[in-house]
């Protein structure tokens, strides 16, 4: 079983890491969250996340959303990522970022319709440059290169973040992307978010190499991991590898260790090929536990406080759901209208068509 | 269908050690539809097993190991995702044995689920056939049925050149028949005439086929009475048969998932009218797709043609005159 | 053809800062056709660039620029070269504008010199267009002229969508014709009558426009009068153009380079079979590539449709009755 | 200019040479070549490669051959890889490997009806199993890992041998092969021919990895840089990688670091893009003279023994092209007679259609 505790025997990749599994600090806390009150947001926003991500598992089981993948477990790395970012710097997800995209500010009702089905749920109304979920593993890197080009041809102090899996990092896209952001000297930050899992497939079923991080040796850029579960440290990671591309400095390769502590989908049932022990002892590093006791051991976190997060986040989630599920589906002439931007008037006969297939009036 | 194909692999397997089956997910899990579940059990890691997520690699590992004489058969683990392995496919896979006058050659095959109707995330519901179909030296396959599946299958792995089997995601676990699994193989490159009838014919593969059998249901209730032909193999295409049939009937439909546009109907339809224009007494309609891009699930049901949709194209060709 | 293309270029990038060059040695050397020849001296190191090899990523990061409001003019080498780009052309590309119902578009251009007749290497002779004619979303154009190059190109750089356009490269230096370098478009999705005639219309597009107007030329000799219709987009394909001229000649031969089955005259004939039938008069014929895989040079002039190959299909449908 | 001293500055990757550009030995010859004589093989076979790399282009020149990439100062590593492979061993080349074919036993006139357009040249007499040229950049390494892993499953001790080119390390189905034969642990060696350039494009462009052998640490398998002018270095770095990977130790990156002293291929024009003075600098270590110093030095070659050496081999590369243009073309169905195993009824009648079409009865 691959454990937190990664080897670094034969690799110069550094590992950075603040809060412990028990809530101790392993050092001072980093100059992005110098005290323990900026460290309440964070926390905030993982408890958020959490709670969508509980409400979505069980909107799938009862029928009203369609296959959703659960964060459970993750929630640390994306809210670090996102919390790192300026508001227009520009996130390009795969499908397990609900708690970066939630910190971005796309709304529980978008992700909601998006995960229902709907391609609405893609229309965020902020973050507008944000990407959307990228479902093909691995290929999203090209994008994001893309991206930070285009701020970088037109010299704007902004920056492109990519996340993907363990098994992301397999795809030839990926390291087309990445090889291209060294050459280029891009304004990027690629986080492979290394949950030990790809659907069934361990973590040593995708590379030989001794970290993921080690993939930044093959392409010239930084490269360093973090504790996937620690939110300060992927925020202080995060925040100096896009202080870096802001400035110039060009790309890294951030892999962020964690666990999936859920099934790999609604539709997985990860008990046929993972082991429950290896989930338990996973459990003792959760992201959550460990800050909540980080923050009532340094005083700042009430019991009162705690109650009226839980209250707040299942009250909001509670009002998404409502409002996602009152929401009518899409008509059927609205698969034409977004396929062309001129719409070629052979299609609009097809779009007439449907409609009247479908029993509705042109 | 699910078990019709792990039959199939399990026999091929079991004859012939040279049958490798990789992919990912295919082995500890058994596969995402548990189409391979226990063969790593049966037949070892050396023969089957996980790969990481590298669908380049998985077509072009493939291309080596069938000219070494391996018959591999790599999954991917959905249609939409096979677009990376494309280079590989048109580039090698398909032109190894001609660019080498015969001396290595491909003897692959690629299965990977396909078309919609399990209400999935996106890119899990494409109905590639058309591309494919535009690739000379590549067989394509789509069963329909699971004795389809089980015989095409062991055809497919004992073909010469890459095949690529495409096996429709709703139909694997939504058809119960009972299949002989004896290893008597199916024949490629032809297509099966499912029912017979005088007034039209109706052309279709992969789900459709049901959806053109139900039709045919609804039209004999009409007095209408329909041959339905199962393609099965795209490429290379068995257009006798169909010919055949509407030198009787006159009349065709075309049916399938994908959208209409570079859909593999326009070339039935185009061979119709270059060699059965004397036959037709209306024009070839195609029950299809619309030329959009799948819909996420909530207008799934809606982009999908089904069994109505062939029943109006087949009044469309009926009536006119 | 190679002037053209490079003063539609220039144009735009003098018009519109947003557009970018880039691809494999289009800026150091100017391309290997020569095609971007002095653009880098003239527009900066930032907006004409030398990329490494890496086919996936100059696609992908092609959706990323556009996404982002630059206009991508992206250079493969040859189109043979693009497949490993058909994962990001197929699902991203030509998806980016449905998936988030308009809010991130990707209006660039993929560039690639396509089709026979200049004796190359392997690979580097494919015509595609079928194949992505079969990509909703996605606008594919031939040009068959420097004229049209130019008015095309122009019109693909200031699309909405994702282009790719696809340069016969046997065209780039062997039509000489003034040009007016005027920075007007011509229509994307309109076809052109390059000939009007009474008897047939011949529909090509690409290499084959040429060929059949030689073709025209040889039947007029004979005294038959031929209609030559140039597509030019091949999606969204502009069908009424040619609907219009089989509804006055009656009779249609389908000319392209590409293999037949598969190719995107399928869907022309296809189309003319569903819609066109009661003005048809004899079967529609096509004149294409053989269905094999396009051979090396020695075998090249053999495989490639020229006008003697129009001429006999001409003469098929005309002797029909 | 890239220089072949590399900085090694940030990099534990090894480098070997042993013969120096004057032809002075660095230190003591390998135990491949364990004396002067055992390298004399070596240097026939770079100057029948010379020979036949020379007519090749003047057959071009006169319209006798089509397009074709000229090996002029990369016979080293050709003549070293194929040096070091046995006979049942597979050699997965891309367009620029005529000298290892040459060694590998593919015969000239094999090698010029190729490049003169006819398929008939890939059907090798022998080596039967060596893959034909690939002319799509970086996507062979799949083939060769993929021939690797046949031999792996069948437990026999063979081995894949790839060859591409600097450019060719860029394309993603290079690192998913490498990386694939990381995880598999895969009888394989890859080199990189790293000639500096890729058609226009200098090794900068390619990747900002410190050296192409770099992308090993990213795949987690051997790596390591070689002089690729120095056949016997060459040769000694191949042999141990072959080695390795058959007695079960995995895979090996190689990085060949040499200099394309041509044109891309007969129809580029490197004058265009590339200074001529590091051309000229380049043919001061190209790699047939610094072996002819060497062995004249060593006093085991003389002129007598040079003088016949280039006689036999013009002989040898007369007498093919005179054979290969006496072939007559190939007949228009031999087009039809490959792209299938079993031909398809409708498939067949095309053929018959062709043969008539160009006058030949069927
Ligand atoms: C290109 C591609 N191949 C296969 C799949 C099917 N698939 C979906 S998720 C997944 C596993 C991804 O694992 P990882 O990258 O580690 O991300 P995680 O799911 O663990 O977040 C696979 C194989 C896909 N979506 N895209
Ligand atoms: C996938 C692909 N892209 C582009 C090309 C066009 N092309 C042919 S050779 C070449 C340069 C290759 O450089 P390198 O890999 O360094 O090999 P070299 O030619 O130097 O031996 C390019 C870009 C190709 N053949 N294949
Ligand atoms: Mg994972
Ligand atoms: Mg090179």
């Amino acid at each position: 079983m691959e454990t937190m505790a990664t080897d670094h025997s034969h690799t110069d990749i550094p590992f950075t890491s603040f809060v412990k599994s028990d809530g101790s600090l392993i050092r001072d806390l980093p100059e992005g969250t110098p005290d323990p009150e900026a460290v309440i947001p964070l926390y905030r926003a993982m408890v958020r996340a959490r709670t969508f991500d509980a409400r979505a598992v069980a909107m799938h089981r009862t029928g009203r959303l369609g296959t959703y993948s659960s964060i459970l477990g993750q929630e640390a790395v994306g809210v670090g990522i996102a919390s790192a970012m300026a508001p227009d710097d520009v996130l390009v997800p795969s499908y397990r970022e609900v708690s970066a995209q939630l910190v971005r500010g796309v709304t529980p009702v978008e992700l909601l319709l998006y995960w229902g089905g709907d391609e609405r749920g893609n229309d965020f109304a902020v973050p507008r440059r944000d990407f959307p979920n990228c479902i093909t593993v691995g290929e999203h890197p090209t994008h994001a290169a893309g991206v930070a080009l285009a701020m970088q041809i037109r010299k704007e102090p902004r920056v492109a973040v990519c996340a993907l899996g363990d098994g992301g990092s397999s795809k030839g896209a990926f390291y087309e992307a990445l090889n291209m952001a060294g050459v280029m000297n891009l304004p990027l930050v690629v986080v492979i978010i290394n949950n030990q899992w790809a659907i069934s497939a361990p973590r040593a079923i995708q590379s030989a190499a001794p970290t993921l991080a080690h993939k930044a040796l093959g392409v010239g850029i930084h490269g360093e991991q973090v504790d996937g579960n620690d939110v300060v440290a992927v925020t202080d990671v995060a925040l100096r590898a896009i202080e870096r591309a802001r400035a110039g400095g060009g790309a890294t390769l951030i892999e962020a260790v964690t666990y999936r502590l859920g099934d790999h989908t609604t539709v997985d049932d990860a008990r046929r090929y993972r082991p429950d022990d290896e989930v338990s002892e996973a459990w003792k590093r959760e992201p959550i536990a460990r800050i909540r006791t980080f923050l009532a051991d340094a005083r700042v976190w009430q019991k009162s406080d705690e109650e009226a997060l839980r209250a707040s986040s299942s009250g909001e989630i509670d009002g998404a759901a409502e409002e996602f599920l009152a929401i009518e589906p899409p008509p059927v002439e609205s698969m034409f209208d977004y396929v062309w931007g001129e719409m070629p008037p052979e299609f609009a006969k097809q779009r007439m068509q449907a409609m009247s297939d479908w029993g509705r009036d042109a | 269908m699910v078990q019709a194909i792990n039959l199939a692999l399990a026999h091929e397997m079991a004859e012939d050690e040279s049958v490798i089956v990789f992919g990912e997910d295919v082995a500890r899990s058994g596969g995402v539809f548990r189409v391979t579940d226990g063969l790593q059990a049966s037949f070892g890691e050396d023969r089957v097993f996980d790969t990481p997520i590298a669908e380049t690699v998985l077509v072009g590992m493939s291309v080596g190991m069938a000219a070494e004489g391996l018959k591999p058969v790599v999954e991917i683990q959905f249609a939409g995702f096979m677009y990376s392995g494309f280079d590989q496919l048109i580039n090698h896979a398909s032109r190894m044995r001609n660019r080498t006058r015969g001396r290595l050659t491909c003897p692959m095959v690629l299965r990977t689920p396909c078309s919609g109707g399990i209400k999935p995330p996106e890119h899990h519901s494409d109905s590639p056939e058309g591309l494919l179909a535009g690739i000379p030296g590549l067989v394509t396959v789509v069963p329909s049925s699971p004795a389809k599946a089980y015989g095409l299958l062991l055809a497919a792995i004992r073909h010469p050149d890459p095949v690529v089997f495409l096996e429709p995601a709703r139909l694997y676990r939504s058809i119960r028949e009972d299949v002989d699994t004896d290893g008597v193989a199916l024949p490629l490159g032809m297509s099966f005439v499912e029912r017979e009838g005088t007034d039209l014919t109706i052309v279709a593969w992969g789900t459709m086929v049901g959806e053109s059998l139900l039709a045919a249901d609804d039209l004999a209730s009409e007095g209408i009475s329909a041959t339905v032909i199962d393609v099965a193999t795209i490429s290379p295409l068995d257009m006798s048969t169909i010919l055949d049939s509407v030198a009787q009937t006159g009349r065709c439909v075309i049916a399938h998932e994908a959208a209409r546009q570079g859909g593999f109907g326009a070339e039935i339809a185009a061979r119709l009218a270059e060699e059965g224009l004397t036959s037709l007494l209306a024009p070839v309609a195609r029950a299809t797709g619309y030329d959009t891009i799948f819909p996420l699930a909530r207008l799934e049901g809606q982009y999908m043609p089904n069994h109505r949709r062939v029943v109006a194209a087949a009044h469309r060709v009926l009536e006119y005159s």
